[in-house]
C-alpha cells in the first residue's frame, strides 16, 4: 500500500481533469442539495402530521341519568386501556363554560336556554391514533354512554368517525407520498452521480489500458480512482451541506417570523451534515468502483 | 524465453493477426521481427503481452503458459517485460518522468530508488531537460524516447520494442540500438519489430520474417531484404 | 446543409458512443422525471390551495332592527362592489335551518331556545381573496350590520380574522415554497443534463480538434453533436414522460379510490408531455451547442 | 506558396519550437524539412496549417498572411492544404472509408463524387480491402496511410506531410513516395518532414535542414546528410 503515492495521484488527478472533476462536483452537489431539502421537508411534514395526528380524540358522552359511581368506574376502566395515553373528564359545567366560549359575543343563544342541556364527557388520547376506531367501539353498547341508537357511529361516542379517517388517511398518505419521493429522489442522486463518474472514468479509459499495459494490479490502478470519488464526493456534499444548512435558517427564520403558529421542526444538523458528507463520499466511492470493473474486466 | 505453437490470431471482420506462428526465441537473444505493413509484428508483440488472445495455439514466455495464467498474474507477468509500444501509450496527465517512475512505482521500489533511476535513464536518451514536460508538450522522437526509457528502467528480463525508432532521425536511432545491444549484452532477451533495413543490416542478428501473418524466413545473422 | 449526412452522423455518434448515450439519456430521463413529479405535486397543490382560497368568505350580520329596503338596499351596494364575485343572501330562518342541521341530533339546545335569535346574514365570496381585510373593513361602521362595538374586529362582520389570515399566509407561502422548489428543480435539471452532454462532449475533443484540422467549419462541426444532444434530450424526456404519466395515473386512481374527498386534479397531460419532451430536446441542443463553445472556440 | 518571415515560436515551459525562421517554398516545389528528433520539423508544419500561433514574424501561405487571417476564413485555408500528421489524426469513430470522406464532405462535395473517389484513392495506397475497418483495427502502418489518403482526396494545391512514412516498411514507403512525386509532377506543392535517410538521398530535392529550431542548411538536390 502506497498511500501517500496513490493520495497525490487522485489529487493531482482532480486538478489536471479539472473540467471532469468541475462536472462531477456540481452532480454531487446538486443532488445532494436537493435530496438535502426534500429531507428537511420530511423532518417538518412529518412532525405536523404527528401534531395532527396527536389531536385526535375520542369523546364519550355520558348520560345526564348516570350516577357519579357509575362515572367514576366509566373512568377507571378507560384508564385501564392499555391503548389510552391521556383521559381528561369535561363535567356539565366545563362543557357549558367552552360553548359560552365558543360562541363569543353571540350568548344570546345560551342566554336562550333553560339549565345546562349540555352533557357530562371524557376526552380520551390514544396511544397510537390509528387505533381510534377500535377503542371508540368498546363505547357504543355502554348503558351509561349517550348512544343515539340507529344512528352510525353512535352520536354519542364522538371520535370524529370522518374526520378521523381522512386525517389518518390524509397522513398516511402523505408519509408514504414523501418517503416514497425521498426514497426516489435518494435512487435518482445515486445514479446521476455514480453515471457523472462512470463518464469520467470512461473518458480516461486509455489511461487505464496503459497502467494494465505496464504491470499495475487492478487495485493499484483502483486506489487512486476510488480516493478521487471519494474527494469527489465529499466535495460536492460539502458545499450541499453548507447550502442546505444557509436554506433551512432562511427558510425557518421565514416561517417563524411569518406564520408563527407553525411548528418548525429544529432539524437534527450535525446528522444531517455527516449523512450528507459520508454519502457523498461512498457514493463517489462506489461509483468509481463500479465504473472501473468494466475496464478491469473483473 | 518465448515460445509460439501452432498460434493462429483472427481479428474480426476477417482480419488475418497471425496464422500458424512456430517460433521460439531463446534466452538473451537478439532478434528483429520484419515484415510489410500489416504483416503481424504488432499482434506478434501484444500476444507475448497478453494483450490478446490467440485464436489457437500457445504462447509461452519465461516458460509459462499464457493461455493458462490466471488474471491476478497477469500484471506480474507483464513487468518481466519492459515493451515499447508502437503508439508510445504515454499517460498524458503525467509528466515525462511520471510516466518512466510509473512502471518503477508498481513493482513498489521505495521512493529513493525512483528518484535516481529515472532521471538516469532519461539523460541515457536524451530527455533530461524534458522530465518535466507533458507527454503532448514533446515532439513524436520526444515522446518514443519516453516509451523506450520506460521500458528500460525497470531492468527487465525480457524487452519487445514495437519499431521504437520509426519517428527518430538516423543519429538518434544509432543511440537507442547502441542501448538496445548493450542491453541486450547484459542478458537481456531483446524482440524488436522494425522497418529500419539499414539498421537490420548492420546488426546482422536474428531476422523473423512476417508475411500475412505467417512466418516466411527466419534466419540467425539475417539481412532485412 | 447537409442535412442528411449530420443526421446520420449524429445517430451514429448515439451508437457509436453508446455508454456516453446511455449516461445522458439517463440524466436526461431521471431530471425530468423527478421535475414532472413535483410539476404534478404542484398543479394538485396549486387547486386544492384555490379551493380553499376561494372557500374563505365574508359574513356580513345584520341587525333584526334593519328594514327590508335597507337589507336589499346594502344588497345592491355589495353586488356593485367590483371586489365581488358573488353575494348570498341568508334569511333568519336559513340560519336556523343550518344550526338545526349542524348541531345533528344534539338539538337539545334548540329545543331551549326562544324564538329564532339568529341574525339574517349575506354571505360574499370575493374574486382574490387577499382583498378580504379590506372589503370586510367597509361594513364596520354600517348602522345595520350588527358590530359590537369596541371588539377588533368586530363580531358582525365575520371574515375570519385570524383564519383567513393563516389560510392566506400558509397557501402564499406553500405555493412560494413549492414554486421555488420547482424552479430550483428546473435549474437542476438544467445544470445536470448540461453537465452530463458537457462530459460526453468533453471526452471527445480530440475528435473536435480533428475535424477542425481538417477543413471543417464551426457549424459542420456543431451540427451533428447539436442534433445528437436533442436525440438525447428526447429520447430521455419521452421515457420521462411515460413514467410521469404511468405514476400519475397509478397516484391519481390511489387517491381517487382511497381519499375520495380529496379532488385530484386531471394535469393537462398532453401539454405536460410536449413541455417535458420539447424542454428536454432544447436543453440537449443548448447543452451540446454550449459544450461546443469551448472546442470551437467561438 | 509558403513564405515564413522572422518566425520564432517559443512554447510555454521555455521550449523552443522554431528559432528566427526565414524560408520560401515555391509553387509546385517539392521539399524535405529534415533534422533531429525535436528539431521542430512538426512545429513549422503546425504554422502552415495555422494549428499554432508564432510568437514572432508572419506566415504566408497561399498570398495569404495566416496571422491577418480571420477565424472563419481559417477552414477553407485548412482545405487547400492536404496534410499527412505524424500521429494520423483519424477520427476514432468512423470506418476509414468515413475517414477520407469527411474532408470531401466538409467540401460539400456531392455524395457520388464521393462514392467514386474514395475507393479509388484508398485502392491506391493499398487498403481497398480495409474500407470498413475501424481505425483502431489497423495496424499503425495502415492508418498511417489513411492519413496520407485523406491528404490526398481533395487535390490539394499543398501537400503537408509529417513523417508519413515513419510506420512503413521499405517498399510501402517507396510506393507512397511515388505517388507523392507524381501528385508533384501535376503542379502541386509538396513539403515533407522526414527521417528516411535513403528516401532523400534518391530523391535529390531541395533539402531544409532544421537544428534547434532554427535553419542550418537549404539546399536545391540536397542530400540527408
Ligand atoms: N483490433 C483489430 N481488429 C481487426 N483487425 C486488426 C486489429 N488489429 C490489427 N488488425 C489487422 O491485423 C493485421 C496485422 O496487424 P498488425 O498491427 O499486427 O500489423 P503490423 O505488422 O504491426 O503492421 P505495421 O508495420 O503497420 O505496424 C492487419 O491487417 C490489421 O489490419
Ligand atoms: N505543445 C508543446 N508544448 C511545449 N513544448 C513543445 C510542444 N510541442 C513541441 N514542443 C517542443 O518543441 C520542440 C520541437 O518540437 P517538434 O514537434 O516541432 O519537433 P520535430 O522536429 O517534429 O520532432 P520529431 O522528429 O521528434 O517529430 C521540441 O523540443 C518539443 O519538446
Ligand atoms: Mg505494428
Ligand atoms: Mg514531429
Amino acid at each position: 500500500m502506497q498511500f501517500k503515492f496513490f493520495f497525490s495521484e487522485a489529487v493531482n488527478s482532480l486538478f489536471k481533469n479539472w473540467v471532469m472533476s468541475v462536472a462531477a462536483i456540481v452532480t454531487v452537489l446538486v443532488s445532494m442539495f436537493l435530496l438535502g431539502i426534500v429531507m428537511i421537508l420530511y423532518f417538518n411534514v412529518e412532525d405536523v402530521i404527528k401534531d395532527l395526528r396527536d389531536k385526535l380524540e375520542i369523546e364519550v358522552f355520558i348520560k345526564n341519568t348516570a350516577t357519579q359511581d357509575e362515572i367514576n368506574q366509566l373512568g377507571e376502566e378507560i384508564q385501564a386501556m392499555p391503548e389510552v395515553k391521556t383521559v381528561y373528564f369535561v363535567s356539565k359545567e366545563e362543557a357549558l363554560d367552552r360553548m359560552r366560549e365558543s360562541l363569543g359575543e353571540n350568548t344570546d343563544i345560551l342566554d336562550a336556554m333553560s339549565g345546562n342541556p349540555l352533557p357530562a364527557s371524557y376526552e380520551i388520547a390514544l396511544k397510537d391514533p390509528e387505533d381510534i376506531r377500535m377503542v371508540a367501539e368498546r363505547f357504543f353498547d355502554n348503558p351509561i354512554v349517550d348512544n343515539t341508537p340507529g344512528s352510525d357511529p353512535p352520536d354519542g361516542v364522538k371520535y370524529g368517525a370522518e374526520t378521523s379517517e381522512r386525517v389518518l388517511r390524509f397522513t398516511t398518505m402523505l408519509l408514504i407520498g414523501l418517503t416514497s419521493f425521498v426514497a426516489l429522489l435518494t435512487v435518482a442522486s445515486v445514479l446521476l452521480i455514480s453515471n457523472t463518474i462512470r463518464l469520467s472514468i470512461f473518458a480516461r479509459r486509455r489511461e487505464i489500458e496503459i497502467m494494465r499495459l505496464v504491470g499495475a494490479t487492478n487495485w493499484f490502478i483502483r486506489w487512486p480512482y476510488v480516493l478521487e470519488g471519494i474527494f469527489t464526493g465529499v466535495m460536492g456534499a460539502t458545499v450541499a451541506a453548507v447550502l442546505i444548512i444557509l436554506s433551512n435558517n432562511m427558510f425557518s427564520n421565514y416561517i417563524r417570523e411569518n406564520i408563527v403558529w407553525l411548528a418548525v421542526q429544529d432539524i437534527p444538523i450535525l446528522w444531517m451534515t455527516v449523512i450528507v458528507i459520508g454519502g457523498g463520499a461512498i457514493v463517489g466511492a462506489l461509483g468509481s468502483g463500479m465504473a472501473l470493473r468494466r475496464f478491469l474486466k473483473v | 524465453m518465448i515460445k509460439f505453437e501452432n498460434v493462429t490470431k483472427h481479428y474480426d471482420m476477417g482480419n488475418v493477426g497471425l496464422q500458424d506462428v512456430n517460433v521460439h526465441i531463446e534466452r538473451g537473444e537478439f532478434a528483429f521481427l520484419v515484415g510489410h505493413s500489416g504483416s503481424g509484428k504488432s499482434t506478434f508483440i501484444r500476444l507475448i503481452l497478453k494483450e490478446l488472445e490467440p485464436n489457437e495455439g500457445t504462447v509461452t514466455v519465461a516458460g509459462r503458459n499464457l493461455q493458462r495464467m490466471r488474471r491476478s498474474a497477469v500484471p506480474y507477468h507483464r513487468r518481466n517485460i519492459g515493451c515499447v509500444f508502437q503508439d508510445f501509450k504515454l499517460l498524458p496527465n503525467k509528466t515525462v518522468a511520471d510516466n518512466v517512475a510509473y512502471s518503477l512505482r508498481v513493482t513498489n521500489q521505495p521512493a529513493r530508488a525512483i528518484r535516481r533511476k529515472v532521471p538516469e535513464i532519461l539523460q541515457l536518451v536524451g530527455l533530461g531537460e524534458k522530465m518535466n514536460n507533458l507527454p503532448d508538450e514533446l515532439s513524436a522522437g520526444e515522446q518514443q524516447r519516453v516509451s523506450v526509457a520506460r521500458a528500460f528502467v525497470n531492468h527487465p528480463s525480457l524487452l519487445v520494442a514495437d519499431e521504437p525508432t520509426g519517428n527518430l532521425d538516423p543519429d538518434t536511432s544509432v543511440g537507442i540500438m547502441q542501448l538496445l545491444y548493450r542491453i541486450n549484452r547484459t542478458g537481456t532477451t531483446v524482440l524488436m519489430a522494425t522497418h529500419d533495413r539499414e539498421m537490420v543490416d548492420k546488426m546482422r542478428k536474428r531476422v523473423i520474417a512476417l508475411e500475412g501473418g505467417r512466418i516466411i524466413r527466419d534466419e540467425d545473422k539475417g539481412l532485412y531484404r
